[in-house]
């Protein structure tokens, strides 16, 4: 008897199944090659990637919260020229499609480094981080403003050969409304929802938690917004739309593709338990199994 | 993997020490690793804690852990029986000196645990090993015993009301003006009492290395959570991958 | 020796404490005066009253997920002669300062209710409701957008002899927008923050939890982004800010008092423990006895 | 209220059976009524779960439960010693009947609890009393030794596996046909069940009571998240306050 079939086609990407890791979570895919093969994923997301080396935010990066953390990492990466010569060149190795996270301070720096990952031919698909500071506007995040957004986009898309996703931001009053922005400057689908913006306070310093005081929230206690997120937004746009915030197993990642995500992403589960996305997997299989799901596109936002 | 708890008794004011049972690669540890322990049984602690392995044996690994939090008191709480969901041994451990070095062991209060397995390598390697352990107060010492088992002992106190009264650093300059020499130090606890020696001996020929702590979200190199801030500034080094242990030439502390 | 002074004053309100139950979690009180006084409150706040009685929205209204709930009650309440007539005297004699949570779905019926209340005598202050949808404007809700916000604000101000505090949502942009909107408005405090907009789905009907959809996320779930939302405002405003979201214990309160907050609120915490608001209050004066703070002063917004 | 767990077993498929000590007002329990039980020691879970008082005696209280969700079967793994945080007695029980009128109690899968402790109440009110309990199937059937102490007890099942194959409705038609009547009928099971009775009965003089079920926030009725349709369509009733019993003609099912 065959089993369910978790393939799964994103902008014309073929996955072998729905089940990625979130990006900024799972470096360049080394650390966890160490506890199983990576092409049993079905794609490997990297850490975002900036023109130059970035050092990041000072310490501490990270708080613990009820049922999720927060992060300020503040896009520390090795920059374009060493994921180019070192990262993707290993990542090409393991039999996975690659999806590069861009991100940038100006729309040069966008267009210049999504220009590059693609021209490589090393990289499936490019994912825009739009949460990004936009320098030149004054440091107000790419991803909250249609018009800027749309822009950066249509900019990007132009020298991109590759499917081109967007990675919405979940601080903005009406996800719609830049999803639909997105859509008009031309992605190929939408990555959402990335963290939403949040702050702890330590009682006996007195002082926020984070060295950068604010910080970006995951984990399980985002998912009932980033659920509904994905599900207005399906109701909307027509492009795929992957789904993630919280994500920990099999049911989390369903409920996701029934409220109208293609794929998902799972984040902050891999800290907790480095095997989340293959346990994950498994676990979407057998609910497949036991309910007679043949192929995902018989529950794709069945909840809509 | 998950390791089953052997014994979990309080050894010191707020300091507990576990001892677990389990498939584990007993035989690779290497002093200075740790293990990133899960808390709790569901969704509401999404973060394992980062515990430095303190004794191992062929089929026991032992962690020494003060309660300063909701992980901690959690696992302070297990009862013999139940089972630890645990990740390692993760990160770089100390590098060993030759044969006969002379060698100097400096902890502070929590950070002495990894200094035990060290301790009990460096034993075989080093004819005279001095140790010195610093606590705050007497009630929160502990394992001065085994540590005495393992070379020349110096306990100190903040407030003088076990060993010598004072910080570790006073104790090491005590010993050098009595004449000691090291040829290594290797050191763990709170980040002012290693930046300390590290300046005290910064201008000797004394090799160093410190382990070092930060908040960790993976434990194994993934998320660029812990980084530190190294003297060549290039790219930061991660602690729970490049380290905890560094060459103390190499890190700003 | 004199105890902690736990007392604070809020817009001219003397309350006795920092703690009140939040809006729409605590009835008009007389459930959980079977469990404690309510006068050891700061104050008692009431559920949401329209002009006439709401029925709600079809069950079910309520789900939990991790770390928290959601809830779409949908503004369920006897309407304002019900309250006037029966609550507001049964709760003036609890010798507590009763704080009438207004909600409409027009300029007009937010003035109307707000004065009547107002008029009565029965009431220390109004709290604004303005998450709810402006049927005029589209339905879009009253606190998006900061013209209509200083607006219905300024509206309702006009009629209203007692305090007037503006509750925000948090689903928005930037909410430091729409507290500088309350403040030019004239309200004078600002309670934040109300549910942020999220959705669970039932794996087996694959259909949404609630009958509504979504609904409102309340809880530990959502502290870090209430503080930070805290935190963001006292950055800008000059009138007291009333802190909620996920407040379960005293050190949540004091987190939000030393992110700026005058006061708190406790919503989801009364149905895990009917005694977690003077659970809360022996908390915090706990804490202030440990720490040798005589005064909340002494704290507020010490993390600024 | 933290209540000590003195009995947690299995008693059918899914199912347990929970006996509590510990300080509680038992003499005040009216059958019906029900408590709200906190679900873990974190906050993960922010919202009791509701749970039916199926026996009380002076100073023990017994729960049934179907394990369904995460809050059941952490119920279900609770051990003995351990101590759950209840509240209640909550809500508005079963309005008793006057004594010698001939009662139907008719309860269905996890909705027959409550009416154990209502049946052993109306034993003494009334000589002759009917119980019908309906089950999916055997393995699912509990207490029915208990219940057939209290009357004339017939089981139905959905497949037959026990008792008459068929729903509840049925074998309350058998039973009418068969020349029983009815003053009272009380009822709790699936809404469904509920619905068909209350039709079923429409035209009669028959009084019935039915008790509700909703998701719950509060329990106590502060919170308005478990109201029913009543039929003069006035500001609804809430369940946990007003019910969870109703006059079956009060309310829309
Ligand atoms: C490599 C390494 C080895 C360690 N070895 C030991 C040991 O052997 N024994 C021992 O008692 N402690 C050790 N620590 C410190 C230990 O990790 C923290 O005390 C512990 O994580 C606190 O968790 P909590 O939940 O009790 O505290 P909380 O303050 O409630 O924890 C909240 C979050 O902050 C993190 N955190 C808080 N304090 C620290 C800290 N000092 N260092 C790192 N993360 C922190 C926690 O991991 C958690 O993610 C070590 C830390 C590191 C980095
Ligand atoms: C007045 C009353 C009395 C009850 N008595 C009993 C009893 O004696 N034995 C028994 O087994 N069950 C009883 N129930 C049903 C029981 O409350 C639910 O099965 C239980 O809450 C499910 O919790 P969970 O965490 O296992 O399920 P989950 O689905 O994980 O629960 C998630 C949330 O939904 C709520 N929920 C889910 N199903 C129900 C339901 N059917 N009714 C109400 N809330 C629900 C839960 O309370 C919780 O808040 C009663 C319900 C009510 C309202
Ligand atoms: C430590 C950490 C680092 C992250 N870095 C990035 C990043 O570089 N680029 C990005 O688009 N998202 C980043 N994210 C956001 C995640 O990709 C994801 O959108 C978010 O964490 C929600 O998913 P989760 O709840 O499964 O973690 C990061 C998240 C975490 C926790
Ligand atoms: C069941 C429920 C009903 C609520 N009703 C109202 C309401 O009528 N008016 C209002 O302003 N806020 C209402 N809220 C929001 C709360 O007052 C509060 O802002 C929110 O729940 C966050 O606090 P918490 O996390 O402590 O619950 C309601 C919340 C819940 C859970
Ligand atoms: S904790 Fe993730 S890189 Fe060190
Ligand atoms: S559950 Fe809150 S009113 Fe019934």
């Amino acid at each position: 008897m065959k089993g369910p079939d978790l393939s799964v086609e994103l902008a014309g990407l073929k996955l072998r199944n729905p089940v990625m890791p979130a990006s900024g979570c799972f470096g360049f895919g080394r650390e966890y090659a160490k506890y199983y093969p990576l092409n049993q994923l079905g794609a490997v997301v990297v850490k975002a990637v900036t023109r130059l080396p970035r050092q990041g935010n000072p310490t501490p990066r990270v708080a613990e919260v009820t049922g999720g953390m927060l992060n300020a990492i503040g896009l520390a990466n090795p920059g374009l020229e060493a994921v180019l010569n070192h990262e993707l060149p290993w990542l090409a190795k393991q039999d996975v499609p690659v999806i590069v996270n861009v991100a940038g301070a100006a729309v040069e720096e966008y267009v210049e480094v999504a220009r590059s990952i693609a021209d490589s031919g090393l990289a499936a698909a490019i994912e825009l981080n739009v949460s990004c500071p936009n320098v030149k506007a004054g440091g107000i995040s790419f991803g909250v403003d249609p018009g800027v957004l749309k822009n950066l986009v249509a900019e990007v898309k132009q020298v991109c050969r590759i499917p081109l996703f967007v990675k919405l931001t979940p601080n903005v009053t009406d996800i719609r409304e830049l999803a639909l922005a997105a859509q008009a400057g031309g992605a190929d689908g939408l990555s959402l929802i990335n963290t939403l913006i949040g702050m702890k306070i330590d009682l006996n310093s007195r002082r926020p938690v984070l060295a950068n005081k604010i910080g970006g929230l995951s984990g399980p206690a985002v998912k009932p917004v980033a659920v509904r997120m994905v599900y207005e937004t399906a109701q909307v746009v027509d492009i795929p739309i992957i789904g993630m915030g919280g994500i920990a197993t099999g049911a989390d990642a369903v409920e996701f593709i029934m409220a109208g995500a293609s794929a998902v992403m799972v984040g902050t589960a891999n800290f907790t338990n480095p095997l989340a996305c293959p346990n994950i997997i498994a676990e979407i299989r057998d609910f497949m199994l036991e309910n007679g799901i043949k192929s995902l596109d018989e529950i794709r936002g069945c909840a809509l | 993997m998950l390791l089953k708890i052997k014994e979990n008794n309080q050894i010191a004011q707020n300091v507990w020490e576990i001892t677990l049972a389990g498939q584990f690669p007993y035989e690779s540890v290497q002093p200075g690793q740790f293990i990133m322990v899960r808390i709790g049984r569901g969704s509401e602690h999404v973060l394992r804690r980062p515990i430095s392995i303190a004794a191992v044996t062929e089929e026991r690994l032992t962690i020494v852990l003060r309660v300063v939090g909701e992980g901690t008191k959690w696992l302070s709480k297990q009862s013999v029986g139940e089972q630890l969901d645990v990740l390692g041994p993760l990160g770089r451990g100390f590098p060993l000196p030759p044969s006969n070095a002379k060698v100097l062991v400096v902890g502070g209060g929590i950070g002495s645990p990894p200094l035990y397995l060290l301790s009990s390598k460096l034993q075989a390697l080093t004819p005279d090993l001095d140790l010195v352990l610093g606590f705050r107060t007497k009630s929160e010492c502990f394992w001065t015993d085994r540590f005495s088992q393992l070379g020349n002992l110096v306990i100190t106190t903040d407030d003088g009301s076990a060993g010598r009264a004072g910080n570790v650093l006073d104790a090491v300059e005590g010993m050098l003006q009595s004449g000691h020499k090291w040829d290594y130090v290797y050191a763990c606890g709170p980040q002012p009492m290693l930046r300390a020696l590290q300046q005290y001996f910064s201008e000797t020929a004394v090799q160093g290395y410190v382990s070092l702590e930060e908040r960790m979200a993976c434990g194994v190199g993934a998320c660029y959570g812990c980084v530190c801030r190294t003297k060549d500034d290039a790219f930061s080094k991660r602690i729970c991958a490049d380290g905890p242990v560094f060459d103390w030439n190499e890190v700003i502390l």
